[in-house]
């Protein structure tokens, strides 16, 4: 067994943003892991304020003052959201004080200027909404160091914005901040010194002023990478595919509109929590609509199982791989072949093993899936190999409508390369692709055209020719309104 | 990693199963007879063949606590329908369409109205063995064809009766069905997370239907084979077998979480159990005692390795340290 | 007649005590009265007694006489719990040399079973407890029934007795309106009572052929404050029974000598395994300090052969309190 | 309506469908069985209740930790045979001392399932349903086959169950039924205003995240056990008290009665939900079912298990159905 993290050396300062990049499974969760006392060291020492300390579990961590935001949400399902900012705060009194705690729960959710109900039980809400959670029960601790791992991976460009002026606030009340994050433009605009971590090894501490985005990531990866360009002009694409009609789920979704064709790549930009995953899971037959109508080649189709989909050919590659995409007990190959199994299946039922493992093999080369072999447990890999997994998955069922829900979420620069590339190359190879993102680079770079959502609603359609980050960003919260208003 | 683990797992229940024969063989002289070891399997016949279903269950992330109760339904229906003139061989088929009504009913509550397991068999185990009573009140049903009653208590192939036999294959098929077929594969990712497998397009309520179908049926013939093993039939047939039964599979390393076990394990817990028992009972301990024992058992057989792992890691720890 | 057989001491006799399961009071006397007995009969093999928890009595008695048979243990002495359940395996302990002498509960069609030591004659506990019904309801009124389990062979037995007892002219004007089970558990019966009570205000009797079900009766309308209304009778054990019948909530009940029903199952089992008897109708034998026993067809059941113990004792306030220390 | 149903916490709404459920019972009941709406009928009900609810009440709290405690009826018969064979020899000990040793007693022996479980990380299923055999194994070695009866006790206990702490017309507020009461409502307040009880909570609800925000949750499930323990040595208590005659097979049976209660009440079986509330109803209404059926003329005795099996069924599914559909008309109202 080799060491996930090894050598590493990282000093905080009051007052500073410090960024700490690397590859997925460069060991970076594991080294907060170790700060906040989850994991002990196997060798070395954390000093605090000059003194060797030994963190031996969240609590220690507390009492010095370190609070982190983890990559996966840790919120709990059954308390409600006022409760799950509160639940690791000690001096708070013998017995509840429900007021106050709604009050101050309230307090926190405004500064951080979402809207958001405290009362609500936390098993409703939406990836980024936890993230909100999360954010605010860093806050309400008094925290020196806050360490954020990827906050922002599931959050649209508008609360990108608002997190890291959160980040610039609490450097400004001399709070360290560790930020750990696959978006090098954060990195850039926000960061004081940054730290390049591969695989586990330290690589370079440097303040950000002497590196540059080229510089980084050949930190990062070894060795010179592509940025990803803009694209300005839509693609050749086929003929059409799916045709969606006033597409609506009662008190969800209402009126989406849309033609995909073979080829195309159309992109659903929004803000988190306008019901583009649910307009997804509609068409993979999740949540069946209630209301207008799906055609596909041209007949109409009811869609009101996910087996349904599949056998139109539709897959659906989900935003919460450890929830709904992966089972993380299972070896790779099996998430691998899940989704595909009838192929692997010879008579009686029986499996065919060696081609089953020969498909995962393929994709672990395809994908880089970093892993020994294809035997491995998915839970045991890093984020964003996890997230190659659940993309093989798909791949293999050969579909002709793909549907990505924020399909680079926590996935490093280089492999969100490599997803990219595949999902060019699926779109050039004729399969029609619709894709979730809050990412807006990522939308740039994939779309062909743009779908804006806003609250349950279709804010606009258009050609990527007539798109910039501006146009979607100022739909997707509703500022052309208060534009043409005024 | 996973395959490494369930085989130290098994590796340990080996062990354990070598040690209890080695133990019995030098205490009891009688028990290296082939009569007692045939007994040995026979007087457990029924909850070793539902415990083999059981398996499934569990690795699915489901309970079934009505198996017992299924099997006490289907033994008095069958002495029900002798006794009013049946043939045997259609009551046969009558009670095994029983379980299968029985197993459907279950599942029609916990994977279509989505209750779960635990709720809707605890409350089918009552109900399932109030049917069997309100059957058979205060009666008792004997006077079965003798061929019925041989098939429960004599030898069918070679030496060894029916029951065993159909152990052996419900083994053979269920392990093959459990770890290579596309079938098994959706056991296993359901009890990891029903929700991957829903989104992956696997059928999970059919599945679930499926597995509680097979389990009412399996214990449908269990509880005949229990009819025909006693050559009788009383409403309190195979009660508080459940729990036995499903001592069994976890000891056999089966997660009472989902997703992890392996039918071998299963096998190897069975023939501990036993083994024990017959060897306790050989040496006259008594039926408390034995009870006792395999609770102890079973309990160690998954603390041992925890405190082994423990006072490795923080070995190791200070080693480096 | 022919001689009563005596035994022959210090001989060597595997035997097997096997109750319906361990942990009350009644079985625990059998055992003393067997001890007693194997001590007296310097008995030169050995005395086991196991027996089944009592949530798996069925099972557990069914595996036990197998392994006993596996042993080649001379007799098992069974108080059966499973109804002609355990025929199967006792006629196979038949057929390999194990003798299955019953006492307390028989099997029902003597399916494998050599001979049954009977407490009492089932007929005669049947008019007894009708008796008993009889003199506290004053001879009319309705009564019900609290037993043990619904297959309790022993209590249906008894029960079936009275019930062919009531058909006599002189209970003509009593009715017996339910029969209940307490599974012979103290919680259940005592539960079971009062919704007796509840369910059939009217009730002058409960009667509870069970050691269990009867303390758990009185106990009930003790705490209800019915002892003035409803009467308890039936089965139990004088040590048990002592306060409720000095104040008159269960004036009479009736028992044997569990201690003397092992003592005489066990000579009647020691006898058996030296050859000095085959447990044939007719045969005489002479048990210590109990005196002669005849094995006679059962008359109570179809087929069988049977050692009537007897006598047994009706408690009332005389008697109890002596008997109960 | 629509705003009544807007202010419910989705608990609440669970608590609701089953407070209709449990009306619907009895006002069925009441339609077949003469006299039901009577205090002997309450009176009935309540103490028979009151033996099982504090079980329900710990078994409740070990399930919310995402753990199961088979355990329970043996724990329930080691306290109540041993509390009376120790007063058989000491009966001057003082009453409440003896309350306090059946507590102890009880938490002892959830102290050992608790270890086992929270430190030695074996699933409690595994863990209880070993201990449930160990325990039982014990009282009766222990018991050399006696049995405890009422003429063993002192008179205070025997008098115990008709202890009335005080009546209102014909129905009388028997002290049992009241220690019940008052156990139920200090659980309910504290594990919905106790800091501290917020835990169990956490750690049913998500295990890893607990770790993370710094709960100890080996020590909480280790202390739902010992409470569940300690809760089973109270029903051990008045379980001596009202019955009298303990036999080893005291309690057999009631894991799966308070497991049927505590499903019934809502109590999430894969943890971090439920309430006391929720639990005192499921108690409540499992038990309504058990004592009107038997009450119930036109039931022969061997149709009741057979009735009781469907009642509970029905009444999960009903409130399965209630629950979900008040859940949508809240939805809607959102
Ligand atoms: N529980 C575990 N057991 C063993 N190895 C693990 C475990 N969790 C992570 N690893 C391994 O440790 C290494 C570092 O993982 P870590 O999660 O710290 O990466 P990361 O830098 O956070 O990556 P990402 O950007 O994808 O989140 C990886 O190789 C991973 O496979
Ligand atoms: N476990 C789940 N099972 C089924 N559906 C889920 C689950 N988790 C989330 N969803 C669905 O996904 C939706 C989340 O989508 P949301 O409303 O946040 O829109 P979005 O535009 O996709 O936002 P985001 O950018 O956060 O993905 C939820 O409303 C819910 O319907
Ligand atoms: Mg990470
Ligand atoms: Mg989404």
């Amino acid at each position: 067994m080799t060491a996930a993290l090894s050598d590493m050396s990282l000093a905080v300062v009051p007052g500073e943003i410090h960024a700490v990049v690397g590859e997925n499974g460069a060991g970076k969760s594991t080294l907060i892991k170790i700060m906040t006392g989850v994991y002990q060291p196997d060798s070395g020492e954390i000093l605090n304020e000059g003194k060797a300390v030994t963190i031996r579990n969240t609590h220690g961590a507390q009492a010095l003052g370190i609070a982190a935001m983890y990559q996966e949400p840790m919120v709990f399902p059954d308390l409600d959201v006022a409760e799950n900012i509160f639940i690791s705060h000690r001096n708070l009194g013998t017995f509840m004080n429900w007021g106050k705690l709604y009050q101050s729960s309230d307090e926190l959710i405004s500064r951080l200027g979402v809207s958001l109900d405290v009362r609500r039980a936390a098993s409703g809400l939406t990836l980024a909404e936890q993230q909100t959670v999360e954010i605010a029960r860093a806050l309400s601790l008094n925290v020196k160091v806050l360490i954020m791992d990827e906050p922002t991976a599931s959050l649209s460009a508008h609360e990108v914005e608002r997190l890291l002026n959160i980040g610039k606030a609490l450097k400004a009340r001399g709070v360290a901040v560790l930020y750990i994050s696959h978006r090098l433009d954060e990195i850039f605009r926000i960061a004081d010194r940054v730290t390049v971590l591969r695989d586990g090894k330290h690589i370079s501490t440097k303040p950000i002023a002497e590196v540059n985005h080229d510089g980084l990531v050949k930190d990062m990866v070894g060795r010179a990478l592509d940025k990803f360009a803009t694209k300005t002009k839509a693609n050749e694409h086929g003929p059409l595919l799916l045709s969606v009609k006033n597409l609506s789920l009662d008190g969800v979704f209402r009126n989406v509109t849309f033609e995909l064709h073979k080829g195309e790549v159309l992109c659903f930009g929004g803000l988190v929590g306008s019901r583009r995953t649910d307009v997804g899971l509609a068409l993979f037959g999740i949540s069946p609509s209630t209301g207008g109508s799906i055609e596909l080649d041209g007949r109409q189709v009811v869609i009101s199982t996910p087996q349904q989909a599949m056998d139109y050919g539709i897959a659906y590659v989900s935003e919460d791989r450890r929830k709904l995409g992966l089972a993380m007990t299972m070896p790779i190959y099996a998430n691998a072949s899940l989704a595909s199994l009838k192929k692997f299946l010879r008579r009686f039922g029986f499996i065919d093993r060696a081609a089953e493992n020969a498909m995962a093999e393929q994709y672990r080369e395809r994908l880089s899936i970093r892993s020994p072999d294809v035997k491995i447990e998915v839970g045991k890999l890093s984020g964003g190999n996890q997230q190659k997994v659940m993309l093989a998955k798909w791949l293999e069922t050969k579909p002709r409508l793909l549907i990505f829900d924020e399909p680079t979420r926590g996935v490093d620069v280089g492999a969100k390369a490599e997803v990219h590339n595949i999902i060019r190359e699926l779109a050039k190879q004729g399969v029609a692709i619709l894709v979730i993102s809050s990412d807006l680079p990522e939308v740039m770079a994939l779309a062909d055209r743009v779908l804006v959502m806003r609250e349950g609603q279709q804010m606009g359609i258009f050609d990527i020719s007539d798109c910039s980050q501006e146009r979607v960003i100022a739909l997707a919260t509703g500022q052309d309104q208060v534009a043409s208003a005024a | 990693m996973m395959l490494a683990r369930l085989k130290s797992w098994e590796g340990l229940l080996l062990i354990i199963l070598i040690i209890t024969v080695l133990a019995n063989a030098a205490l009891a002289p009688q028990f290296l007879t082939l009569q007692n070891q045939i007994n040995l399997f026979q007087l457990s016949i029924e909850k070793i063949i539902v415990a083999l279903a059981m398996t499934l269950i569990i690795i699915n992330a489901e309970i079934d606590l009505s198996v017992a109760s299924i099997m006490g339904l289907a033994a008095c229906t069958f002495g029900i329908l002798v006794e009013s003139g049946t043939p045997a061989g259609l009551a046969i088929i009558l009670c095994l369409m029983l379980g299968i009504v029985a197993g459907a009913f279950n599942a029609f509550w916990i994977a279509y109205v989505q209750i779960p397991s635990l709720v809707v068999t605890l409350a089918m185990l009552i109900m399932y063995r109030g049917i069997a009573r309100v059957l058979l009140e205060d009666r008792g049903i004997t006077g079965f064809p003798q061929w019925f009653g041989d098939l429960g208590q004599k030898a069918f192939l070679g030496p060894f009766p029916l029951g065993m036999i159909i152990f052996v294959v419900l083994l053979v098929v269920l392990g093959l069905v459990l770890h290579r077929t596309g079938f098994g594969r959706e056991v296993f990712v359901i009890g990891t997370n029903a929700e991957v497998a829903r989104f992956s397009g696997v059928r999970v309520a059919r599945v679930k239907t499926i597995l509680f179908i097979i389990s009412g049926v399996i214990s449908a013939l269990a509880g005949l084979l229990y009819a025909g093993r006693l050559a009788s039939v009383r409403g309190d047939a195979a009660t508080g077998f459940e729990l036995d039964i499903i001592t069994m599979v976890l000891l056999g390393g089966v997660s009472i979480f989902g997703g992890r076990g392996t039918i071998i394990g299963v096998l190897f817990s069975i023939l501990i159990v036993l083994n024990l028992r017959n060897g306790m009972a050989l040496v006259n301990v008594t039926g408390h005692i034995q009870t006792a024992v395999i609770g102890i058992l079973l309990i160690m057989s998954v603390l041992g390795p925890n405190l082994a792992e423990r006072m490795r890691s923080t070995g190791l720890a200070k080693a480096s340290a | 007649s022919a001689e009563a057989v005596s035994a022959k001491k210090g001989e060597t006799a595997n035997l097997v005590l096997l109750p319906k399961f361990l942990g009350i009071l009644p079985f625990d006397q059998a055992r003393r009265g067997a001890e007693e007995a194997h001590k007296e009969l310097e008995n030169k093999g050995a005395l086991q007694y196991i027996g089944p928890t009592p949530e798996n009595s069925v099972a557990g008695q069914i595996e036990m006489l197998t392994t006993a048979t596996t042993q080649k243990q001379h007799v098992v002495m069974l108080s059966n719990n499973a109804g002609d359940q355990i025929s199967a395996a006792a006629e196979a302990a038949q057929a390999a040399g194990t003798k299955v002498v019953t006492w307390d509960s028989p099997i029902p069609s003597a399916k494998g079973e050599t001979v049954f030591v009977a407490q009492v004659d089932f007929t005669q506990i049947g008019v007894v407890m009708a008796d008993m019904a009889h003199s506290m309801m004053g001879g009319s009124g309705e009564f019900v029934v609290l037993s043990a389990t619904p297959d309790a062979a022993n209590q249906n037995a008894w029960i079936a007795a009275m019930n062919e007892a009531l058909k006599g002219d002189k209970y003509k004007d009593m009715k017996l309106v339910d029969t209940v089970y307490g599974d012979d558990q103290s919680e259940k019966s005592y539960n079971a009572a009062l919704a007796l009570v509840d369910k059939h205000p009217n009730i002058k009797v409960i009667m509870a052929p069970t050691s269990v079900g009867i303390v758990a009766a009185a106990k009930a309308l003790q705490d209800e404050k019915l002892c003035d209304k409803i009467k308890v009778s039936g089965l139990g054990v004088p040590a048990e029974m002592v306060s409720y019948t000095m104040n008159g909530c269960a004036p009479e009940f009736a028992l044997w000598s569990f201690v003397d029903l092992g003592y005489l199952t066990y000579y009647t089992s020691y006898l058996l395994a030296a050859g000095a008897i085959k447990g044939e109708v007719g045969e005489e034998i002479a048990a210590g300090r109990m005196g002669n026993f005849k094995i006679e067809k059962d008359p109570t059941r179809a087929a069988g052969n049977r050692i009537l113990m007897g006598p047994f004792t009706v408690y009332n306030k005389d008697n109890v309190e002596a008997a109960a220390n | 309506m629509i705003q009544f149903f807007r202010r419910l916490h989705p608990q609440s709404l669970r608590i609701l469908a089953l407070a209709i459920v449990l009306l619907l019972t009895v006002l069925f009941f009441a339609s077949q069985i003469d006299g039901y709406f009577s205090p002997r009928m309450l009176n009935r009900i309540a103490t028979s209740v009151a033996v099982i609810l504090p079980i329900a009440i710990g078994q409740a709290m070990v399930v919310m930790t995402r753990n199961i405690d088979l355990s329970v009826g043996s724990v329930v018969g080691i306290a109540a045979y041993l509390i009376g064979d120790y007063l058989g020899t000491h009966p001057d000990v003082h009453p409440v001392m003896v309350v306090v040793i059946a507590l102890a007693l009880g938490a002892f022996c959830g102290a050992i399932n608790g270890a086992l479980v929270a430190y030695g990380r074996v699933p409690s299923i595994i863990v209880t349903l070993g201990t449930l055999a160990l325990f039982r194994t014990y009282l009766v070695e222990y018991s050399g086959a006696r049995s405890i009866t009422t003429a063993g006790l002192p008179q205070w206990l025997v008098d115990l169950p008709q202890a009335t702490v005080f009546s209102i017309g014909n129905f009388d507020m028997r002290l049992t039924v009241a220690m019940s009461l008052v156990a139920a409502i200090i659980f309910w307040v504290a594990l919905s205003r106790l800091r501290v009880a917020r835990k169990l909570y956490a750690v049913g609800s998500n295990p890893d995240a607990a770790v993370v925000a710094g709960i100890n949750s080996s020590l909480v499930v280790f202390m739902s056990f010992v409470l569940s323990g300690m809760l089973a040595g109270l029903a051990g208590f008045m379980f001596l008290a009202k019955f009298g005659n303990i036999t080893v097979v005291a309690g057999l049976g009631f894991e799966l009665k308070s497991v049927a209660a505590v499903v019934v009440g809502g109590v999430n079986i894969f943890g971090g939900s439920g309430s006391i509330l929720g639990v005192v109803l499921g108690t409540v209404l499992v038990d309504t079912i058990d004592n009107s059926l038997t009450r119930w003329a036109i039931v022969s005795e061997f149709w009741r298990e057979a009735l009781l099996g469907m009642l509970i069924m029905i009444a999960v599914a009903t409130d399965t159905f209630m629950t979900r559909s008040f859940g949508r008309m809240k939805g809607k109202s959102e």
